[in-house]
């Protein structure tokens, strides 16, 4: 049981945390010792992410728009001092070598991922919650009329303190994903743990679905500022300090309908298919290369059955579970409910977070909903980040 | 649940003196017990019993039951010499699971059948008699029986156990059919009938309850084949009470025969009836036991009466069967009575015993009964011996 | 139908200790012996002329009987617990929140009531007692044949042995018509002194009469004893029932209750024949000097005959008079005292009292044809840790 | 942006002194692991809210998992929250206004009465086993010998086959390893076992709590259940439109070596004696101002002549934002019309023709148009529950709540919660849902951030902590400008479309919580 292990951990850390501490606390007048100190205890270093923690790195697994659906990004600052955060865009929207739309299924020739990153910088006064939508993004305007109940007037969007300039998404259609890194006032990134976030999938009919945004937390004190973000593991070159944030969790768990099978509160003449959109953890915005990993299924129906297989992920990827294997097919689980987990390979050189999607069809008429992945185990292995150099 | 613990153990810690204190009339109809006797166990057409028992423990419980069934040679001719009472035995066994309850309809038996369907609202299913884990092959009773059932608490090898782990009950159901003997509808005394007919009002029905009567179990419980209930060490009870004894007493507090309903006016009446089984019985020799019992009854101006009455094996005696005079509402002049029968000195066996109190309602021409648990009193110095035969103990 | 009439009428109102092969604990609560406190938690009565809360002709009433076993005189001290709920507006006895809805004063609330009457009586040896609820008993009558609802020797005329009577004896009728409630006596010496002695026998017999439709039912059941513990009873007027403390045996921990699960056919008839069970509890305490009733918070444990196993918990105060598939729900069929929820026809139900102790009994009705009432003690099991009370006035 | 010229040693002592700093601050430092979550596998599972009315179409969807290779029993209670209508016949579902019956011809107005009710059932999960059922229906196992019936009809049938072409055999809610001579096992021979009843009520409002116990019963420091919920609505009529939402379920880890396996649970706390990780001290939810207009969905008019989101017969755009007369009914408002003029609320007889406001000219009348405008639905519960003595007073909590709009301006207010509180926000303080702190039009912005703290009560000291959980659903209602959006689940009239999410959490309390069981 690896949860077992994590809150014997976890013990481990709250009785050695005045250790920590005062080992840390001399740390940063001795800067040299507090290294030593605080990476050569393991404790520093530990593999977690979250959905209802303020982190210091949130990552928007999936933002898309794509003229019948558009994504609204809410993020917040949980303390009582400003803050700063970098956030990146990353485009994975396919492009079709040949003629055609790729999303829409009319590519003549081949579709390629594509990985274009945008970044811009945004900061958060005290407890100030914000707000954009992907395809406009939020421009810096004083100007931007409040919410007044006397006008009426409720169609503020805008209306508050912006948070800097949020450009819109750099392509349409887009599908990608949203990542924000906490720093300080110098752009050099903290563990400051201070920001929330959410999104909201809303399509033209008007249907919705939100997830919170998944939070890597910082380690509180061996963060050096550098430009390479260390997530989890222990000591290397790269992060002479250990882990600087909470690492990846090891595997995913994701209870679902099999695919074709009917969803109970619809009839039996519903279906459901099962959408999952995952990311690499590890990005290098400096050179811009995509994280490629190796994804491992094992689904296990309600009788026990087992059945395995995987799929690639090629920098960020949505799909629908049937468009992997048969073996999320009803026909082959033969019941309802399948648990399906999801793991990097051994080889792989990054964990991966995600969210799914639910879409959930009776005739013509359709529903979304969306959930966070529940995270298993520890990864041992550190998965980095790797931020733009320069002025 | 620690607390609770700690309490279990308070428990035992008490028990312990509680056992070494030996026998004491421990003769219940409330309490989880090693032997339940259900004296009244009736099917013959016009009634039918349903038993229910329970397993009030954790683990899985064993019992070893027998029926005995006490109706004529020929039910529908008065007794005599030449229409004796069967008294004919019949054994099964069943196991109960933990805290399992489980019940059966006595003319029907409980088949093993993992196909029973259970009750469900949806589609509606509450017709589901047998759903639920079966607790055995509970054959079903011969066309007319009236007797009793006995289940004995017994290991996995079936050698008795003083487990304490069983409770039960019994509820007898009477049809409005016609009695082909005085050719009067069941419930509606006075309306006549063809026998086999469907001139009585079916809609009519009584049902009486009754809790089984339980003998607790000692640990000193040697397991063989003779029980004793009560008693000092002898040469069949080398422990001394195995069980608890049968009670010296039971007090009795009922109609006077005949009384007028209270409740009721126009002339209703309560008659009563009592079911005694005695408590010695020889399983291996199947020799009916006989008592002969001693009543002396009470009316509400102190007036004592007495009377006897002879048991063998099984019977169900109406108070003017028994004495036509004493239990007589003209004799007692008062509408309730306190009777206490006891075993007469030579008599080797207690009893146990049921009452069932008929409400006639001649004004509508309803009859309906409630059966009745009676108080106890004292022990008898015992010991009563319960025989089963030594191959159905042990290893099946 | 009938169960309609009678349903009509109803107030919508742990884990065994598997303690292998010990036998239970002797010192308990009884109803098969004779015993120094007597409750009969039952006590219905209703008169044909209450239309507004029973259907037409239906007369309800309850025949309690009353004895002393021993060759003594003894006194006992009882008390009629009145539980009848009243509307807030109207003041009017209540059994269904409709019956406070009144065109004048608009829908009040029915309120849960406890009201008690006390009284005391004289039995003479071994003699037996009985009366109507609806009538009590006063005056005598002192030769054969006696007249119903009097006593029989008044020590004037007559005497009994030792020159014991039933002088200075009467028994009221129930405060309220229509009447729920319970009846508890407590054996007591001339001066109104509770008394160790266990001499008192009880039973209680419901009558329902349909007039209307011309059926009859009754059901009998034994009224509970506490025994005293001999030479434990002081002379104060807060009786202990059961702790270190004790004067009389305790409460149980757990009431065992067999039943059918409600709305489950029954085997034995022809045709659907749903039975159900009304349970009626009442706490071990109460307060008469402070007119405050017992209260408890009660678990109940229910098993199915497939070793299925469902809880629910509901509090009680002063009495609890409720079908079993409206303990956890005002919708039976989804109750987990339900035969369609449950699964299967009977079922084990252990309940475990929070607070005070309880004592209870089982009415159970077959309703397929007319109403058919059955009725049976509930089996006990362990002691309780903590004792209860009972404060005489 | 960077401050030009600093070398990254500098950087990591700014960065040192600012996360110093930082630590200082409330939820600054990272929280130890295994925190109470609704994403990662747990011992106590709690589902805050599920519904139930069938006769609407409205149902809740349970999912449930142990992650583990080792089978599991689960302990749950459900606890039904339903108010109870004083008069029978009524109900307080939805609301207060329903609770009224006919008593002799004539119809009175109940009163609707609290409730909590719990009803606990148990069961077994195998080795990695995922299962669900409906609240509505339940789930037991022994249910293979029940017929099913035909969707299309009610047939009495055991396999789709029977049912016809296309149609399905609905059969009894059954848990999959039901084990007997009949029933299959696992491929170790594992079965589940138990039952689960169906909601005690329907319709039903309440909450499940699941908790890890071994064969005893006994509380076990296994990490190894996760869940979630669907709560999903079937409406009726030809277009059968379906909506749906759905949110995980909170998981409270236990602390492996410290459970002492009796029926006291103790969530926090003093580290010695805490059992479970403990509630949040402060939960943080960030939301649309109810009210506030949805600035991505947009009524437009598709190519194929129909309103996007209304679904209404359109030519243009500006045809979808319009109230306009269509079958004597105003497409937007509803109110009957005879011309397109009668949807316009104007002024008449210093009163406005539509919203029945005061006026004195038509430009006093706030427009008729078509817009989608936010409302969000909060649910709490207090972290201790007394499911053995059920004192009720060791739950209740008085919720305070800090409110933050994108200007950083700040407004408060509270609420008592007793045992379960589900109500929009813009209710929380005041019935005029357009005058809350919570309204758009009152704090100025389209979205804020909410801090909720349940305060310490004293009086609870040593036998509850007063903290809180719970979840909040974001609603998306149509209407009329003039009409303060106010639809839900239950009232889906004008429901565009639903979601829920999970809250956050912040910090750690001293005092523990106690769930006390049965």
């Amino acid at each position: 049981m690896g949860e077992a292990v994590f809150s014997t951990t976890a013990q481990q850390r709250a009785r050695f945390a005045p250790w920590i501490v005062a080992a840390c606390s001399k740390a940063v007048a001795l800067a040299a010792i507090v290294l030593v100190a605080t990476v050569a205890d393991p404790r520093c270093g530990r593999a977690e992410s979250t959905s209802e923690r303020s982190s210091s790195i949130l990552i928007f697994p999936k933002v898309v728009y794509d003229g019948s659906r558009d994504t609204f990004i809410q993020i917040s600052n949980t303390s009582n001092s400003m803050v700063h955060a970098h956030c990146f865009y990353v485009d994975a929207t396919p492009i079709c070598i040949g003629s055609g739309d790729c999303l829409a299924g009319t590519c003549s020739g081949r579709c390629e991922p594509q990985w274009q990153e945008v970044d811009f910088n945004i900061w958060l006064t005290r407890q100030q919650p914000t707000h954009w939508t992907a395809s406009i993004g939020r421009l810096t305007s004083p100007n931007d009329e409040p919410c007044d109940r006397n006008g009426p007037e409720y169609d503020c969007d805008g209306a508050g303190i912006d948070p800097g300039r949020v450009p819109p998404v750099s392509g349409f259609p887009f599908q990608g994903e949203l990542r924000c890194i906490e720093v300080d006032q110098s752009g050099a990134p903290i563990s400051g743990n201070h920001l929330k976030g959410e999104a909201t999938i809303l399509s033209s009919d008007g249907d919705a679905s939100k997830y919170n945004a998944v939070g890597i937390l910082g380690e509180p004190f061996t963060n050096d500022g550098d430009n390479v973000l260390c997530l989890g593991g222990g000591v290397s070159d790269e992060c002479p300090n250990g882990a600087e944030y909470q690492g990846c969790g090891q595997r995913v768990v994701l209870n679902h309908f099999a695919g074709g099978a009917d969803n109970p509160l619809f009839g039996p003449t519903s279906t459901v298919d099962t959408e999952v959109t995952l990311v690499p953890c590890r990005a290098d915005y400096e050179r811009q290369e995509p994280t490629r990993i190796v994804v491992q299924f094992l689904a296990y129906n309600e009788l026990e059955q087992r059945f395995s297989t995987s799929t690639t992920v090629d920098c960020w990827r949505s799909f629908l579970l049937g468009d992997i294997s048969n073996i999320f097919d009803v026909l082959t689980a033969q019941t309802r409910f399948v648990a399906t987990h999801m793991r990097p390979s051994e080889a792989a050189n990054s964990g991966f977070v995600g969210i799914v999607e639910e879409h959930n069809f009776l005739g013509d008429e359709s529903a979304r909903v969306a959930f966070n992945l529940h995270e298993l185990g520890n990864r041992d292995k550190t998965d980095l980040i790797f931020l733009p150099e320069g002025p | 649940m620690d607390m609770q613990r700690g309490r279990i153990g308070l428990m035992a810690a008490a028990l312990v003196g509680l056992v070494v204190g030996g026998a004491q009339a421990q003769v219940t109809t409330e309490k989880s017990a090693s032997i339940l006797v259900f004296p009244k166990v009736v099917s013959d057409g016009t009634r039918d019993t349903v038993i229910q028992i329970t397993n009030t423990s954790n683990s899985m419980v064993h019992a070893h039951c027998f029926y005995v069934n006490g109706a004529l040679t020929f039910p529908e001719l008065p007794a005599g010499p030449i229409n004796p009472p069967l008294w004919i035995e019949i054994d099964f066994d069943i196991w109960l699971t933990k805290q399992q309850p489980t019940h059966w309809v006595v003319s029907q038996g409980r088949l093993v059948n993992a196909a029973d369907a259970p009750c469900s609202n949806n589609p509606a299913n509450y017709s589901c008699n047998d759903a639920g884990i079966d607790p055995g092959r509970v054959p079903p009773v011969v066309e007319y029986f009236t007797g009793e059932l006995k289940c004995i608490e017994v290991d996995p090898s079936g050698a008795p156990l003083s487990g304490n782990h069983l409770k039960g009950e019994a509820t007898t159901t009477t049809f409005n059919v016609c009695n082909p003997i005085t050719e009067e509808c069941v419930l509606e005394p006075g309306t006549s009938c063809t026998p086999g007919g469907t001139d009585c009002d079916s809609s009519i029905q009584d049902v009486a309850k009754y809790n089984a009567l339980g003998v607790i179990g000692n640990e000193n419980n040697d397991g063989d084949p003779v029980l004793c209930l009560g008693g000092e060490p002898t040469e069949d009870c080398p422990n001394g009470a195995e069980y608890d004894a049968c009670p010296q007493f039971w007090i009795a507090n009922h109609f006077a025969q005949g009384a007028p309903e209270p409740a009721i006016d126009d002339d209703a009446e309560v008659n009563t009836t009592w079911t005694i089984v005695p408590c010695t019985q020889n399983f291996e020799t199947q020799n009916p036991e006989r008592v002969t019992i001693f009543i002396e009854t009470w009316n509400e101006f102190e007036q004592a009466f007495s009377s006897f009455a002879t048991v063998t094996c099984w019977d169900e005696l109406a108070l003017d069967e028994i004495n036509e005079v004493t239990f007589d509402y003209q004799t007692l002049g008062t509408t309730f009575a306190q009777s206490r029968l006891r075993p007469s000195s030579q008599t080797r066996s207690g009893f146990m015993m049921v009452g069932s109190e008929a409400h006639v309602y001649p004004g509508n021409n309803i009859t309906q009964t409630a059966d009745v648990n009676y108080h106890i009193e004292g022990e008898r110095s015992g010991p009563d011996l319960i025989t089963i035969p030594f191959d159905q103990v042990g290893p099946q | 139908m009938r169960q309609v009439r009678w349903a009509s009428w109803v107030m919508g109102l742990a884990m065994a200790l598997g303690v292998c092969g010990v036998r239970p604990v002797a010192a308990d609560m009884t109803s098969d012996r004779a015993a120094a406190i007597l409750t009969w938690p039952s006590v219905i009565s209703a008169g044909v002329n209450q239309a507004d809360i029973l259907p037409t002709g239906v007369e309800i009433d309850t025949v309690i009987q009353l004895s002393n076993t021993s060759t003594d005189p003894v006194w006992v001290h009882c008390f009629y617990e009145n539980a009848n709920p009243h509307c807030s507006n109207t003041g009017e006895v209540c059994y269904a929140a409709e019956e406070c809805c009144n065109p004048s004063t608009g829908c009040g609330i029915c309120i849960p009531g406890w009201n008690e009457t006390d009284f005391r009586v004289q039995i003479t040896p071994r003699q037996p007692l009985g009366w109507l609820a609806s009538e009590g008993m006063s005056g005598y009558s002192t030769t054969p044949d006696k007249a119903f609802g009097k006593f029989p020797i008044d020590g004037v005329n007559n005497f009994g042995i030792g020159g014991s009577s039933n002088a200075g004896s009467r028994i009221p009728p129930v405060a309220e018509d229509p009447f729920l409630g319970a009846l508890r006596c407590i054996a007591v010496d001339q001066d109104g002194v509770p008394v160790d002695r266990n001499v008192l026998t009880g039973q209680a017999t419901l009558v329902v009469q349909d007039d209307e439709e011309d059926y009859l039912t009754v059901g009998k059941h034994n009224a509970v004893g506490l025994l005293a513990i001999e030479g434990a009873v002081n002379d104060d007027n807060t009786l202990v029932i059961g702790g270190p403390e004790a004067e009389y045996n305790g409460c149980p921990n757990y009431l065992i209750l067999n039943h059918f699960f409600d709305g489950a056919d029954d085997p034995v008839t022809e045709g659907f024949d749903p039975v159900s069970t009304i349970l009626e509890m009442v706490p071990c305490s109460d307060d008469y000097l402070r007119q405050v009733p017992g209260a408890a918070v009660v678990q109940y444990l229910v098993y199915n005959e497939f070793e299925q196993r469902f809880s629910t918990s509901r509090p009680m105060q002063c009495k609890q008079f409720s079908l079993l598939s409206n303990i956890d729900t005002t919708q039976n069929e989804r109750s987990i005292f339900s035969a369609g929820v449950s699964g299967t026809l009977t079922g084990q139900s252990r309940i475990n009292p929070i607070g005070n102790g309880l004592m209870a009994v089982a009415h159970e009705l077959h309703t397929g044809g007319d109403l058919s009432l059955a009725e049976f003690n509930v089996h006990y099991q362990g002691d309780r840790a903590n004792p209860d009370f009972i404060v005489l006035p | 942006m960077r401050v030009a010229g600093l070398t990254n040693g500098m950087r990591f002592a700014l960065a040192a002194v600012v996360v110093l700093a930082a630590a200082a601050l409330p939820g600054a430092t990272a929280p130890a692991s295994a925190d109470i979550a609704s994403d990662h596998p747990a011992a106590i599972l709690v589902f805050p809210k599920l519904l139930v009315d069938t006769a609407n179409g409205l149902d809740t969807l349970i999912r449930i998992g142990n992650v583990s290779d080792t089978p599991l029993n689960v302990y749950c209670f459900y606890t039904n929250v339903t108010p109870t209508c004083t008069i029978p016949g009524g109900s307080c579902f939805p609301d207060q206004l329903s609770c009224s019956a006919i008593v002799g011809g004539q119809t009175f107005i109940g009163g609707c009465l609290p409730q909590w009710q719990p009803t606990d059932f148990i069961f077994r999960l195998t080795r990695e086993q995922p299962t669900g059922w409906l609240v509505s229906r339940g789930e037991t196992v022994n249910c293979r010998l029940i017929d099913g019936v035909c969707a299309n009809g009610g047939a009495s049938c055991t396999r789709d086959t029977q049912c016809g072409a296309g149609n399905r055999c609905i059969l009894a809610p059954c848990l999959p390893l039901e084990g007997g001579p009949l029933g299959r096992t696992g491929p170790g021979g594992q079965t589940n076992e138990g039952a689960i009843p169906l909601s005690p009520d329907d319709p039903f409002i309440g909450e499940l709590k699941c908790i890890a116990v071994d064969e005893t019963l006994s509380p076990i420091a296994r990490n190894d259940l996760i869940g979630d919920v669907l709560i999903g609505k079937l409406a009726s009529g030809p277009t059968a439109e379906i909506e749906i939402e759905g949110y995980n379920a909170i998981g409270l880890p236990a602390i492996p070596g410290k459970g002492n396996r009796d029926d006291t649970l103790v969530l926090g706390g003093p580290p010695e004696t805490a059992e479970y990780e403990g509630c949040p001290n402060i939960l943080i939810l960030d939301h649309y101002f109810d009210g506030a207009v949805d600035p991505v969905l947009q009524n437009t008019c598709l190519p194929e002549g129909t309103c996007s989101i209304s679904g209404v017969a359109c030519a243009s755009t500006a045809e979808c934002r319009a109230n306009r007369c269509i079958a004597n009914a105003c497409t937007v408002s509803g109110d009957a019309c005879a011309m397109d003029a009668d949807c316009k609320n104007t002024c008449e007889n210093e009163v406005c023709s539509l919203s029945g406001t005061t006026c004195f000219e038509d430009a006093d009348c706030v427009s008729s148009d078509y817009q989608v405008r936010v409302a969000t639905d909060l649910t709490l519960l207090p972290c201790t529950q007394d499911y053995e003595g059920r004192d009720l007073d060791l739950s209740r909590t008085v919720a305070q709540f800090l409110v933050f709009n994108e200007f950083e301006q700040r407004f408060s207010t509270s609420r008592t919660v007793d045992c379960f509180k589900e109500i929009q926000l813009s209710n929380m303080e005041t019935a005029d849902n357009s005058r809350s702190i919570f309204s758009a039009g009152v704090a100025g912005t389209l979205t804020g951030q909410t801090r909720i703290r349940g305060v310490v009560d004293e009086d609870n000291a040593g036998r509850g902590g007063n903290t809180l959980i719970g979840l909040a659903e974001e609603f998306r209602c149509a209407g009329a400008e003039y009409e303060f959006p106010v639809c839900d689940m239950v009232d889906s009239a004008r429901l565009v479309s639903s979601s829920a999410k999970n809250l956050h959490f912040q910090g750690r309390r001293p005092q523990s919580d106690f769930i006390y069981l049965p």
